[in-house]
């Protein structure tokens, strides 16, 4: 393989292959909005499109050390014991020191958890849609609506 | 149209990959996102300052409560609006006969159900009601409780599930689990706090500011679960029947 | 000298609300008409109360709500300003009297409407002669633009609506795209000071190149003032009822043309500014090929009121040539031209009128021998043409001896040549008309039953052209109120 | 009270909105007047919210979601509102266009949406609690979470109407989608370089740290512009907008296409002073402000050359739209305060004029039954109160004085003359004169009616009654609102001066 080809896709691609794959996943999303002819498969591509971007955030939370954004004082086995959390405990807890880099960043999960409600939101509405747009004109094939629309309507 | 997409698209990629030359690398903990300022604060005074260890609760329901609460706005304008894109009040009046045809699955299925649809309820309950310490919270929880719904309405037919949970009780229920929420940061206002400002509920609530925090941030996940649960069945029963809630798929 | 008074806003607005008043009275024609007199001798005793004061050198000035920042819409009386409110609303009297007569005598449909859009563009015009700022000026401008286009299409059939069309098209299209951007470009040169208050605003303050072009999107951009190449909403306007064409050509919306014109330079550039500019020579050819083509224009139109439109525009581009020699007695000459135009076309346009109402001819080969029917009229319209000519002992002499004195001080001999021979063209389209009509016979004698029956115009149509005839003679006697008045402007 | 008028804006409608759809189907009258007491509500504190943000004490309002004050390190944890005087005056506009618009609702609603009348008035408070929430909101993920809502609300109010509603409906969604998503990418961006969410400590870290020649800075400014010019509908990027607004249920129309597009050009203006700042955006080393400038040049010949090829009345207003959008974006990118705040300027006026033009529209269209434009035949006699206040909005769309339009072109081509930016001021000069040919087509088609050729009444005192053609005025419900709208038109004329320099005022802020 020619050296440069292979330094580039050491320095940009490894270290980097998050972005690549939300882009590629988003590109295929945009090309099926764009391009294709049936609705179903646009809103398809409209899924896909929107999951991408949720990719693209929660990859920026992750790192390296990083478990769940979950304080846990007592390892998983102590459940019990963090629900009923005692005075001397919550005292302990201001002056416990907490090494932030053992947590992912909580901020794009918040973040993306409203993206994937909005998601679903405009899916269910666009099914909606396309359901009317097949009681309406008997088919969800774009061509053909509008081969329908033609005669008799203006534009 | 094909071209145009295919040069589109590639435009875009281009355009998104070329910014990635500055982007910190996989996993980096010292990129600015993850180790700023507010992420920081986030990660290490959460628990101080509100008593409730899953930080993504938390900055869900009260640093960014503003934000959740439009998001539970969102799923009940989804609700809403697939209501008034596709419901057909007219083909509810020739739904007399739908008992007739409208059985649901066959034996076995019903009678899974009938086994695992408590389970998945008391599930379903504990994922909204435990959202402080472990995944979960009002929007994964009331997910569930509606797929419950969904999951009878298979089984047994739709008009069953109806009965149940009828369309009047859907809105009810989604209406209600808003109110809740928006109730409760008005509460705030009248308790001479800013919106959404839990610590001043400490005089009406056990326990001190912090605290009032962690248990307002319980009312409402509530409330988004029910606003979410309401909402996922109405979606689902409007769209498996094309609006006319007479006869399931 | 500056002096706040409140008459100009009350002038300005004694039309106006004349407006509601004649709504209300669409169904009694009298009551109507009777405000619509009230209203105009209430402007005029107006205007004669502000003249002694501005004949003492005096400013008026009344000024409310800051529209714009630095900019109030603004009302500012000089000697400019009131030569022109004086013949507009003088005529306004006597065109609202013919209007009566002619209104009545062709039973015409809409008169409410009519005499409602005359009134609105009687307080524009005023607005317009009173302007402070430029922005007011614009303001009043397409309000008359647009309250005089019902007037225009009065009749709704189709000549009036393709007349319609070109009238609107040529005065908003030019409006538009000439003077809106040029206003703003002066506003923002000139550091947000649009008003004509003290001295030329844009004084000092621009170069010669952009002078150049702004001058020009002025100058055409008030294409009321008929220039070429934007003089053929005139003519196409003629499908309007004759008091109509009598107000758009002597009273308002032309001499709005010019006066917008005159205002420009002088209260816009300064003719001192512009002489160091060196740019009003551009002007001045524009006008003068104006003034020969549409004379030459005019001797081939058969039909009387078209012949009349292409003088108007030829008349006033003598007033456009005139300022743009940019010497005082240039300026003089086109203040007078303002005036004595005003009263010698009017004449001409209720004599036309007047020809109509009382034997239904429009054209002028059919006027041969009209003058036995209808001397007084012919008679009139012989006073008006020689007025407009510009002999004595007629008040156009006086305009065109003082536009002639402009051209020498500008060293334009070429231009007084052009003056010399569009006199001469002036006289071959206009004399011929009256003479025809009274010294020639009629041809075809008695074939035509209907030629025998013509009388005289009705009274009310008659009083008005006799009276304008008579000031056009008098004027020549008692020139001194105009030339005081543009002295205030000169000096 | 004062510091919580930003919240209560919100809060009225959306309580509103969930009392509507309790209500139910059976009462429509107390949907209605639900509603209407809603939002009168609502205007009436945004209303008080621009004296209070008028006064010199307060100026900004800020209102920290659940009290949490800027804990780290002086970034804010929480979601702040921010209302300053351009917000309080777009704020007041929405909710009062809501307002008179649901007045206008109160017939309409029950003919066109049949049974359903609760929702569409859930759905179109739900649209004002998000065109609000986007104006106030200090949090670029908050804003996105509200364009969100105000496109699932409008995509389900335009898929109320009939099926070419439905369709452009869809093409909505896509377009929509793509065009938030874009957003949210470039919030994105932001994000993973600056590590925070809100709009002034963005702007702050981009500041400090130098941010702005990166690449990646760059690439998010791009997409975030692509994203709202998407919902903005500008030029190239405008396909769903026509069909959308004039097929959708007319008070629908009459809502959306004064307000989306001008909140979206609002965001716009607050993401390029707010956000990345004008040393960024209009920084010498990117090409992007005179291809913009061009971008916009072509939307508003696009537009109006494409508006004066539509027979459809609706059609037409909504080409009028896509050249508007081209003047704001123009204006804002001019690089000069006088651009800017004309561009802001002419969102209110553009917002008063566009509600004048689509109510007038709509009642035309509703009594002659023929949205083309043979259907104003002779209307200047048959209905002339529906054509004043026509008359007015055309005369502002135009540009003529003393309507708003005419000032707001003013200061737009003053900022074009101040930038030296002739091809813009040809531009709107250009619009005006298309807007002309629009507008006196009509006019004359209204007056005249179809050309009889004869006098038609001969009798010395003319009768101006109408003649009985079966056409006739609409009920208060509907031409009430076209006179306010009307009022507004003249009213933001007049004001024009007084309002220019608020508005200069807090621009000018932001470009030192």
């Amino acid at each position: 393989m020619d050296p440069i080809i292979a330094n580039f896709i050491e320095e940009n691609i490894v270290p980097k292959f998050n972005y690549w794959i939300y882009v590629i996943l988003m590109m295929i999303g945009l090309y099926a909005m764009i391009t294709k002819n049936n609705l179903i498969k646009k809103l398809i591509g409209m899924a896909i499109f929107q999951t991408a971007i949720i990719l693209f955030y929660v990859s920026i939370g992750v790192k390296e050390d990083g478990g769940i954004p979950i304080i846990s004082h007592h390892g998983p086995d102590h459940h019990q014991e963090t629900e009923a959390h005692s005075e001397a405990g919550s005292e302990n807890l201001k002056h416990n020191i907490i090494d932030k880099d053992k947590y992912a960043n909580p901020l794009p999960h918040v973040l993306m958890l409203t993206a994937i409600v909005v998601g679903v939101s405009t899916l269910g509405l666009a099914l909606a849609i396309s359901q009317r747009i097949h009681k309406s004109f008997g088919t969800l094939e774009e061509d053909e609506i509008l081969n329908k629309l033609r005669p008799g309507g203006h534009d | 149209m094909k071209v145009f997409g295919l040069v589109a698209v590639f435009v875009v990629g281009l355009l998104l990959l070329s910014a990635t030359q500055d982007f910190p690398s996989w996993g980096n903990p010292r990129s600015a996102a993850s180790d700023g300022e507010v992420s920081s604060f986030y990660i290490e005074k959460t628990e101080a300052v509100t008593k409730v260890p899953n930080m993504v609760t938390a900055v869900l329901a009260d640093f960014r409560g503003y934000d959740t609460m439009f998001e539970t706005v969102v799923i009940f304008i989804a609700g809403i609006g697939i209501i008034a894109v596709l419901r057909n009040f007219e083909g509810s009046d020739s739904s007399i006969d739908y008992d007739n045809d409208d059985n649901g699955a066959g034996l076995l299925a019903r009678f899974t159900c009938s086994l695992i649809l408590p389970f998945i309820q008391i599930f379903a309950l504990y994922v909204v009601a435990h959202g402080h310490h472990s995944p979960g919270g009002g929007f994964q929880g009331g997910v569930m409780l509606g797929a419950s719904y969904i999951l009878l309405a298979l089984a047994f037919g739709l008009s069953k599930a109806k009965r149940i949970f009828s369309e009047r009780r859907t809105m009810i229920f989604a209406v209600v689990g808003i109110f809740i929420y928006v109730g409760w940061g008005v509460l705030c206002l009248l308790l001479g706090g800013e919106f959404l400002n839990y610590s001043v509920l400490d005089s009406i609530l056990p326990g001190d500011a912090m605290m009032a925090r962690s248990y307002s941030m319980l009312v409402v996940e509530i409330g988004v679960a029910f606003t979410v649960t309401a909402i996922m069945f109405s979606m689902y029963s409007n769209l498996s029947t094309r609006g006319r809630l007479s006869k399931g798929l | 000298m500056i002096e706040f008074s409140i008459i100009p806003l009350f002038t300005w607005l004694v039309s106006l609300l004349a407006v509601p008043a004649i709504l209300l009275f669409r169904k009694r024609p009298d009551a109507r008409e009777g405000i619509t007199f009230l209203a105009a001798f209430l402007k005029l005793g107006m205007i004669f109360m502000m003249l002694p004061l501005i004949r003492e050198g005096k400013i008026l000035h009344f000024q409310f709500g800051e529209i714009l920042p630095g900019i109030p819409i603004e009302f500012r009386v000089d000697g400019l300003g009131m030569l022109f409110a004086l013949v507009a609303s003088s005529l306004w009297i006597l065109t609202t009297l013919y209007a009566v007569g002619y209104m009545r005598g062709l039973k015409e449909h809409d008169q409410t409407r009519f005499f409602a859009c005359f009134a609105i563009s009687l307080s524009a015009t005023i607005g317009v002669a009173f302007a402070g700022n430029l922005l007011t000026l614009y303001i009043f401008y397409e309000i008359l633009s647009l309250s005089t286009y019902p007037l225009v299409t009065h009749h709704g059939d189709k000549a009036a609506r393709t007349g319609g069309r070109t009238y609107l098209s040529h005065l908003l299209g030019t409006s538009i795209a000439f003077v809106l951007p040029a206003m703003i470009y002066c506003y923002w040169k000139s550091g947000a000071d649009i008003n004509f208050t003290d001295g030329a605003f844009l004084d000092g303050k621009i170069g010669s190149s952009d002078g150049l072009i702004v001058l020009l999107a002025f100058t055409l951009g008030f294409a009321k003032s008929g220039l070429m190449p934007f003089h053929s909403w005139l003519p196409n306007a003629m499908v309007a009822p004759t008091p109509v064409s009598a107000l758009l050509h002597a009273v308002a919306v032309v001499k709005v043309g010019v006066f917008c014109v005159l205002r420009v330079f002088t209260g816009v550039f300064g003719t001192d500014f512009l002489q160091k500019l060196d740019v009003g020579t551009v002007i001045t050819y524009i006008a003068a090929f104006t003034i020969i083509v549409s004379s030459l224009i005019a001797l081939t139109q058969d039909n009387l009121k078209r012949r009349l439109a292409f003088s108007t525009i030829g008349q006033l581009a003598y007033i456009v040539l005139g300022v743009s020699f940019l010497s005082s007695n240039g300026v003089t000459g086109s203040m007078m031209h303002i005036a004595m135009h005003a009263f010698g076309k009017i004449t001409l346009f209720f004599c036309a009128g007047a020809i109509f109402v009382a034997s239904g001819k429009k054209y002028i080969s059919q006027m041969v021998g009209l003058g036995r029917q209808m001397p007084i009229t012919m008679i009139a319209f012989l006073i008006g043409s020689l007025s407009i000519i510009g002999l004595p002992p007629f008040g156009g002499a006086w305009s065109k001896w003082y536009l002639f004195l402009g051209a020498l001080d500008a060293d334009q001999t070429a231009m007084a040549i052009v003056l010399v021979i569009s006199s001469l063209l002036n006289i071959a389209y206009l004399l011929p008309i009256p003479v025809n009509a009274l010294f020639r016979s009629p041809p075809q004698k008695g074939k035509k039953g209907s030629d025998a029956g013509i009388k005289e115009a009705p009274l009310a149509c008659l009083i008005p052209l006799c009276i304008t005839a008579l000031a056009g003679l008098l004027f020549f006697l008692f020139p001194g109120l105009g030339f005081e008045l543009a002295e205030l402007i000169t000096k | 009270m004062t510091e919580h008028f930003p919240i209560l804006i919100l809060l009225v409608p959306l309580f509103g909105a969930l009392i509507v759809v309790l209500l139910g189907r059976e009462r429509p009258e107390q949907c209605w007047v639900t509603s209407l007491v809603s939002l009168g509500i609502s205007s009436i504190i945004s209303l008080f919210t621009i004296i209070v943000v008028f006064s010199d004490k307060v100026q900004t309002i800020r209102y920290r979601m659940g009290g949490w004050e800027p804990e780290a390190n002086g970034y804010e944890v929480g979601i702040e509102l921010r209302v300053d005087i351009l917000a309080a005056l777009v704020v007041f506009a929405v909710t009062f266009v809501g307002f008179v618009n649901t007045i206008y609702s109160k017939t309409r609603a029950e003919a066109e949406v049949q049974g359903k009348v609760p929702f569409f008035y859930a759905l179109i408070q739900l649209l004002i609690v998000g065109l609000c929430g986007i104006v106030m909101t200090n949090d670029a993920f908050n804003l996105y979470v509200l364009i969100e809502i105000t496109s699932l609300t409008s995509y389900a109010l335009i898929a109320m109407g009939n099926r070419r509603a439905v369709l452009s409906s869809f093409n909505y969604v896509i377009m929509g989608t793509i065009g938030a998503s874009f957003y949210l990418l470039g919030v994105g961006y932001l994000y993973i370089k600056t590590g925070t969410l809100n709009i002034d400590d963005i702007r702050m870290v981009l500041g400090n740290d130098n941010l702005w020649e990166h690449q990646s800075i760059v690439v998010a400014f791009i997409f975030i512009m692509l994203g709202v010019w998407t919902k903005m509908a500008f030029f190239p990027l405008h396909g769903w907008l026509p069909n959308a607004y004039a097929y959708a249920p007319s008070m629908t129309g009459t809502f959306m296409a004064p307000l989306m597009t001008k909140v979206m050009v609002y965001v716009m203006i607050r993401v390029m002073l707010w956000l990345f700042g004008y040393e960024f955006v209009y920084s010498g080393q990117h090409v992007w402000k005179e291809l913009i400038i061009w971008m916009s040049v072509l939307a508003i010949v696009a537009g109006s050359l494409l508006a004066l090829a539509r027979t459809d009345i609706k059609k037409m207003l909504t080409y009028l739209i896509v050249a508007e959008v081209g003047y704001m974006v123009g204006g804002a990118w001019l690089g000069n305060v006088t651009g800017q705040a004309g561009a802001f300027y002419h969102i209110l006026s553009d917002a008063a004029m566009t509600f004048c033009l689509f109510i007038a529209a709509s009642i035309i269209v509703l009594r002659v039954g023929d949205s083309r434009v043979n259907a104003f035949d002779n209307l200047f006699r048959k209905m002339p109160l529906t054509m004043i206040g026509f008359t007015v909005g055309a005369l502002s769309m135009i540009g003529l004085p003393p309507t708003c339009g005419f000032f707001s072109k003013w200061y737009l081509i003053s900022g074009g003359i101040e930038a030296g930016q002739w091809e813009y001021v040809c531009a709107l000069i250009f619009s005006s004169l298309v807007n002309a040919i629009i507008f006196f087509r009509i006019f004359e088609r209204a007056y005249f009616g179809k050309i009889a050729g004869v006098k038609e009444d001969l009798s010395p005192s003319d009768s101006d009654a109408n003649p009985d053609t079966g056409i006739k005025e609409v009920p208060w419900s509907m031409l009430v609102p076209l006179f306010i709208a009307s009022g507004f038109v003249l009213l933001l004329g007049i004001m024009n001066r007084t309002l220019f320099e608020w508005i200069q005022t807090a621009l000018e802020v932001m470009n030192t």
